[in-house]
């Protein structure tokens, strides 16, 4: 932080902020998907539509919830639906514009693992499973991944692939039964990926100010495709910070 | 149909070995209260089901009451991971347990098929995942007006099904708001149910809002105040979000988990001295 | 997303012929303001889907509007024949239309498959009655886990949905209390929706009761007041009992019926010079 | 009446109330089963629970309700679900244990037409369709049918079968993947037909106080069995007929 005067949380949160547009509906998970969402809400998009997988639909939470299930959330939706509802009618139902995923594990056609780490049956790392992740993906017109670029995270072969990207590539999602049209772009603490429009394999667009493309190579666990020129993107702006610490801030 | 009966007693009367159990409580209204007292009477056995499996199920797997677990998320909502479950899965402590693992639309069908009596659910999902290659209870279909391939998986349906929730009135009728999660349809899957509540009133009414789960289709109702701490019951408490976060270190060691359930649980008679056993060390 | 238009706009810019449009409303908040204002504009060669085919349904049939229904139910609640429905089905006046018949349960899992993006929806029933030899849309598989027969039918994905509600907020979102039926599945299903209402509000709310459907998935919002008479709005006016007796009269006869809806339809420029009509005749 | 004191339409709602006992959950159509189950809840049976296909569980209606939408149900009820619950949770779930059926044609062995007169594509007479009847004939654990007897209504052969009764008789219901036991009783102006034991043809077990079996015989399109001895059903009491008849009033 010292360095650049905000941390990479910081910039991938205020990244993810700067894909949500005033008109969006968005699916959003507990953590950093949950800020980014808050904190667009706060600044460029105050009409946007927050919906949490525990059945809030529009909620406008005073303050960023804490788990899924806040009861702050569920005060201030605009309505409140069954977990059968929330998957069958909004998400396999292809309401809903944007959807967030976080991961474990990423493959460089935006297949993630979030079950296990090592073997199924003896896993060597045990994690929380699908929870909604694959309708998410599935139905979501698109998807944000959000995760850390480390060469553990970024892998060749997934241990599992709980939910599906592109497949193999090219068309191979298609034909899933899917309305998504899948991941948008995957969102790390080094910068943007993005799909390659034909095969679909992630290629890094947006590096972070300060950044070198030595760095995003070395974190990843395959030969990154780098966009040329590749992009930087602006640094944080005051008001952005001030608005997501203000929201960190009464999470404590 | 209904009994009013303390929470000992219910889990007395339906709570045996062997049986498939739902506990249900999607981030609100978990029926923690429900889950010590099947812990403190040491049923074992289980075959637990729920999909958000956290804190309640992390407590009975550790001590020991599964057999098996059926579940489509396995965490500490908001803190990170649960440690029991870890253990059993990643090192058969305390005993190896079958996992029959899903993600959430599918056992949310699956709870729907259950309620509607039907032998199976239909969706889409899972195609090109790695769940079907572990998951024999993964099918695909094909439609038979269009020939689209669509995923089947088998209705659940429990021996028993446990959740919380506000209220009851005097005839047994329950009334619930906030995020109602898929607590009605667990109740109505099952072949027999508990339902523990805040408090008992004469009468529960749909015009304040919430929904209501007629008498009729519930076996027992027990009043249990506070029953779902450290989850939390709108209208009544918040949840305890430091105790979720206290949980991460209470059960990351083995023994140390054991003594604290031993000094909570198993050493207290009921969910009230539990409770007053918990403030007075600090922990509400 | 949502517009606010007067009916007469709604109508103009979404009811094309050929179009398959439900109109949904069981039983209560039946949207008969809009049935008529697409008899006024003279629409035509669309296929009807509705549940109830009641009242609104035969006067958009006997006026020619209708090329096809698909309809689990078609009578005068309460009262007995819907004379036009009859005519239609007995003597193709006052032309030959093409009848998808089926039971409640049939279209109610229809319609829910369609609100989840399903291409076909499975329950039981149908089984060794005379449905499937006249149905074409309803066969049979077998559970994949049991063998167990099911049966399935195509899902309802409507052109365009209509109905009524109490309230709209400004963003266009709709609250509806009451009986809800199925108006929230055949919004979801349809491609395109539009919400005739009884008043529109700042804010609308869950915690009254009720339910919320948001603006979203609607299209056009336009306000109506008493738009579902003669069914009613709860908590606005009650069902008018006296003109669905008065209808099995005035729809008996084909000249009086077409008569009739001269004089207070196509006569009147919108529904509400139609109530005015009504109430000067002694109707109201 | 005259002769009676009471109407055939009187003694049916009467009949019928006598099967409903205190602690039934009943699913109830608009006409004559409406009027029965409000009859017995103001005698016998003051807890039972009143469904309506619309959607209304557990209501409690001050006077019998015009249509199963009428406000007066929905202001009473214990809850309000939409239809695809109602269908889904409450019908096929099983959770129902008596459910009333009309008819406009019934066979020996209970299976129903309320679709066609004549032939489907160009019937004689177009009824209403089945609505709820098929679910309610399948899944409630018992059925009530209500129907005068005629020679019409009782027929030989079905134009059109709504819902299954007992199928071809014996065990033909059976494998059908119902959760419901099949007709109960028939309750006719003439007298209660039951399903025998093991045909499940239905057999005339009741008439009512100065019906003769001549006139059961020649009102039934079948060579109708008929129990031997046969039974004579009490007489409506002064209670039955003089709530029944205020219930009548407040319908005007």
């Amino acid at each position: 932080m010292s360095k650049t005067g905000y941390t990479s949380s910081e910039m991938m949160v205020i990244t993810a902020s700067r894909f949500l547009k005033n008109d969006a509906v968005v699916f959003i998970g507990i953590g950093l998907p949950s800020l980014a969402a808050n904190l667009a809400r706060r600044l460029h998009a105050p009409d946007i539509s927050m919906i949490y997988e525990s059945g809030t639909l529009d909620t406008k939470p005073d303050r960023p919830p804490l788990s899924i299930g806040d009861d702050e959330l569920s005060r201030k939706a605009l309505s409140i639906v069954s977990v059968p509802e929330m998957f069958c009618y909004w998400l396999q139902g292809g309401k809903i514009d944007i959807g967030f995923l976080g991961a474990a594990q990423i493959d460089r056609f935006a297949n993630i693992n979030t079950t296990v780490i090592g073997n199924y049956s003896h896993p060597m790392v045990r994690l929380p499973g699908a929870g909604g992740a694959c309708e998410i993906s599935g139905f979501c017109t698109h998807t944000l991944i959000m995760l850390r670029q480390t060469p553990r995270n970024f892998v060749k072969t997934l241990d599992f692939l709980t939910s599906v990207g592109f497949g193999k590539g090219s068309d191979s999602r298609s034909g899933l039964g899917f309305t998504g049209e899948g991941p948008q772009a995957v969102i790390t603490d080094l910068g943007i990926l993005e799909p390659s429009p034909d095969t679909k394999e992630l290629i890094m667009t947006y590096l972070y100010p300060g950044v070198s493309i030595e760095k995003v190579r070395k974190s990843t666990g395959w030969p990154l495709k780098i966009a040329e020129p590749i992009n930087i993107t602006s640094v944080p702006n005051k008001e952005e910070l001030m608005v997501l610490r203000t929201l960190e801030k009464m999470m404590k | 149909m209904t009994e009013f009966l303390s929470l000992r007693e219910a889990v007395q009367k339906y709570v045996k070995p062997g049986i498939s159990l739902a506990m249900e409580g999607f981030t609100h209204l978990i029926p923690h209260a429900a889950g010590l007292e099947i812990i403190r009477q040491k049923i074992r056995h289980l075959s637990l089901i729920r999909m958000t499996t956290d804190i309640v199920y992390d407590q009975m797997i550790g001590m020991g009451c599964a057999d098996k677990l059926m579940f489509s998320w396995g965490g500490n909502p908001g803190v990170g991971s649960l440690h029991r479950l870890r253990d059993v899965a990643e090192h058969d402590y305390p005993h190896h347990i079958e996992i029959n693992e899903h993600a959430h639309a599918a056992m949310a069908n699956a709870y729907v098929a259950g309620a509607s009596n039907m032998p199976c659910a239909i969706f889409k999902g899972y195609r090109d995942t790695s769940y079907p290659e572990v998951n024999p209870n993964i099918r695909f279909i094909q439609c038979p007006f269009t020939g689209e391939t669509l995923t089947v998986v088998p209705a659940i349906k429990p021996d028993l099904a446990i959740i919380h929730a506000q209220r009851a009135d005097k005839q047994g009728n329950i009334w619930m708001r906030g995020i109602i999660g898929i607590q009605k349809e667990a109740i109505l899957a099952a072949r027999q149910s508990i339902v523990t509540v805040e408090e008992i009133v004469d009468q529960v009414d749909e015009k304040q809002g919430g929904i209501v789960i007629p008498r009729w289709v519930v076996n027992a109702v027990c009043c249990v105040p506070k029953g779902a701490f450290p989850s939390y019951t709108e209208g009544y408490y918040n949840r305890s979000n430091d105790f979720y976060v206290r949980w991460d270190e209470i059960s990351r060691d083995r023994q140390r988990f054991l003594d604290w359930m031993d000094k909570f649980v198993l050493s207290t008679n009921d969910f009230s001295e539990f409770m007053f056993k918990l403030e007075k060390q600090g922990y509400v």
